[in-house]
Formats: structure tokens, C-alpha cells, sequence
């Protein structure tokens, strides 16, 4: 399956994309993070807050639940930040 | 319409292509975001915008095809930019294009307020040394929470 | 600003007259009105806009005025063409800026209610044989009316 | 005092504009009116349907009981057109 990261995931996780066999056990959301968090510490890092993390499975909003098979593209990244108002970000709209 | 792209935009020649040989439109409405050089105070030196190529298209042409089953529109636009953005540059625009003003304004409110809180793009600032990720904001779910149905 | 003019104009180049330096603006909103091709159900091939010099700037000022009394703008335009117009061109544009994008959107929608119900601009309409002069009519007071204080 | 009119009153007056000194007794826009009358028939057809009639004095929107005194620009028009809605004029907006 193909792995997406976005934002300060893919700066924690130090890739932007990767292409992952996990055992077949692995066939969630939540089971993929805990096998990925035991990769290393940059994935670690990425995971440890999941309040801060939203996910996608083949481009649509998918919960930590939602069950992934080989050849699902999946895609990790924080809550979008469109820009905020007045004393928000520099995307002033 | 959805353009998601890098480069720059010229309204006016949007605009154009969107009504051209069209003589049944009353109004064009348009919103276009621009690049502040404050942020919380902070002076901001250049933003970049990351998106998700593919997934970022798909969810543009959902909310465009919403807008249009809610209100009468003969035409319409989004485009949003991404990488690296000075203050002053534009960011976004969005165009609506109606017989009727009132549904033209409202329905270029409804995408913009979804844009600034839904769109799947994320901001990186920089005040010249450091960068840093924007996070989201509630104020912003309150705007676009209005135009939930029900 | 104020503009009263016989000859077309590019909203693009308005805009970023209009914002140019400023780094402060959040979101710029336009309204464009163009020429449609039926009036009631009847064929237009022109229309000719008359206006009453001196007397309609003085009130396009007064108006831009209390918009910028009513919402923080940071930046406004009023453009409005007089002539002879063809189906498809542009009548008239209102742009506005804030740091906010709401009272943009807001202040554009007064604006653009006035200026249909209330602009000093005769209408006299041709459908290639005889010509006619626009009457007003009561549903643009209601729209312009919400606006009313108190 | 000047004098100009707009839209169909000027079809129907002839002339745009005119500068015209009447007797002192003419010192509301009615006696202007009733003066001009007595003109001629363009005048008459201008001014039959008083309700149809915007006046501006000096350029300020004015009722038909103001004051005039000459050096005054008299302005006489139709209701404004800024067009309608929908199945309205082909000033769309």
C-alpha cells in the first residue's frame, strides 16, 4: 500500500511517501500506525498525538477504524488550516 | 471550474473566459484571498502552501457541485494556489456568476467560508529565520458551520 | 474611489490599483454587472445608460461613505459606466477589502443593493427597432430596504 | 437658474438643459413648474404625471415645495432605473 504524509507528519516522519508491504494482520488504520510506530522514532513522533492527525484512505476521510487492504492509497496530515481570521495566519482571508 | 496550480492568476481574464459569448448572466461575484504579513502579531516573511494532488481536486469539485444544487448559478470558479507565497500575492479566488446577485454573493460565501476551514491545504510561515506550521482555528468551523443544513 | 466613465475597464488592473503595497488585506470582493440579452422576455441588442454628471458622483461618494462608516474596509470602488452598452459588457463593478472577509462581502452586497435601486443611471433599452426607458421597479426597493437602520 | 432634464423628460421637454430667468413669483419647483407649462406642449407632456417626476435642487434630491432662487440647478427626471432582477432589464445585475 502507498503511504502519504503531509505537513509536520511528513517533517516528523522525514518522507513524504512510501510504499509499505505490512503482514496481513495489519488490515486497519490503528493496526498500520502501531506497526509503523515501531519502524522508528520519526514515526513515532507523528503518531503520538492521533487527536492532531487526520487521515485519508484513496483520497476520502476515513477514520482510525476503517479497514485498509493492499494497493489503498493512505494519506496522514493534521486538521487543514485553511487560514484564520484578523489576528490568524498570513492567509488573511 | 477547479484550478489548483503554483503559478499566478489574472481575475479579469478568468472572469472573461467564464462568461464569454454568455449575455444571460446579471452578475459576477468574486472573493480573492490574499497573503497578510502578520500573523498573531508576528511578522510573516512568505508562506508556503502544501496540498494533497488529487484528493485536493476531488473535494474542490464536491463543494463546486454543492454551491451549485443550492443555488441557481450559471457559472463558477475556484482557484486555489500553493507553494511559496509572499504578502500581497493571491492566494485563492473564487467566482460565482448568476442572474440573481443575492444567490451570486451568497454562494461565493458558502465556498470561501468552506475554502478557509475544509480545503486540504496547509500553511508553513516564515518570519524570515524560523518557519512554522499554522494550526486550525475554531472561529473558523463557526463561519463555515452556519451553512450546515438541518 | 469613485469612477464615472463612457469606456470599459479591467477589474483585474482595478484591484490591484487598488491593493498595491498593501500587505494588510485579507480578501478583496467584487460584484461585476454585465448587459443581458432579455428584458421581460423581450430581445435586447443595446442599451444606453444616462446619468446625471456632478449629481451621481456626489452620491456614489456619499454611499461608499457609509459603507465605510458601517464596515471596517480597508480599501473600496465604485465603477459605474454610462452609454451605449452591448449584451455581455460590463455595466458597473464594486470592489471592497478588509481584513475581514465577511464585511467585504457584506459592504459589497450594500453597495451593489444601492447602486441597483438607487444610482442615478437612466436605462433606455433597444431591441435593434424601437427603444425604451427601464421603469423602476418595487422588488429592488425590498432588497435594497434590509439595509435600512433601525 | 439652469435647468436639465433626464430620461423621458427630456424626450418629451426636447432639450437637455436650458437656463431660464422667470418672474419672482416662481420661487417653489411648483410655480416652476406650472411657469414652464405654459410653455408649450413638451412641457405639458413632461409634467403630466407629477408622481412619475424626481426633482434635485442643486443636485440634491428635492421635493416639489422647495425653495428656488436663481443662480439654482433645477433637475428634473424619472425615478432611477438601476435596473431589475431576473425577468427584469437587461441590466442584469
Amino acid at each position: 500500500m502507498k503511504l502519504l504524509y503531509f505537513a509536520w507528519v511528513r517533517t516528523r516522519t522525514g518522507i513524504a511517501e512510501e510504499t509499505v508491504s505490512p503482514p496481513a494482520g495489519v488490515n486497519t488504520v490503528s493496526a498500520l500506525i502501531g506497526w509503523l510506530c515501531a519502524r522508528g522514532p520519526g514515526y513515532a513522533a507523528a503518531f503520538a498525538d492521533l487527536k492532531a492527525v487526520r487521515v485519508a484512505v484513496n483520497q476520502e476521510h476515513a477514520g482510525f477504524d476503517v479497514a485498509i487492504k493492499p494497493g489503498d492509497e493512505i494519506a496522514f496530515f493534521p486538521p487543514v488550516t485553511g487560514g484564520r481570521d484578523d489576528k490568524g495566519s498570513a492567509a488573511g482571508f | 471550474m477547479i484550478k489548483v496550480q503554483q503559478q499566478d492568476f489574472d481575475l479579469a481574464a478568468e472572469i472573461a473566459e467564464l462568461t464569454r459569448g454568455r449575455t444571460d448572466i446579471g452578475g459576477v461575484v468574486s472573493f480573492t484571498g490574499l497573503v497578510r504579513d502578520v500573523s498573531d502579531g508576528a511578522k510573516v516573511a512568505a508562506m508556503t502552501l502544501e496540498h494533497y494532488p488529487g484528493m485536493t481536486e476531488k473535494q474542490l469539485a464536491a463543494i463546486e457541485r454543492d454551491a451549485c444544487a443550492r443555488w441557481p448559478l450559471s457559472a463558477s470558479l475556484i482557484i486555489h494556489r500553493y507553494g511559496r507565497l509572499m504578502p500581497g500575492e493571491q492566494i485563492m479566488a473564487v467566482v460565482t456568476a448568476s442572474a440573481h446577485r443575492q444567490a451570486a454573493f451568497e454562494a461565493a460565501e458558502f465556498l470561501v467560508d468552506w475554502l478557509k476551514t475544509k480545503a486540504p491545504f496547509w500553511k508553513l510561515e516564515s518570519d524570515g529565520a524560523a518557519e512554522s506550521w499554522v494550526e486550525a482555528r475554531d472561529s473558523d468551523d463557526t463561519a463555515a458551520g452556519r451553512w450546515e443544513k438541518g
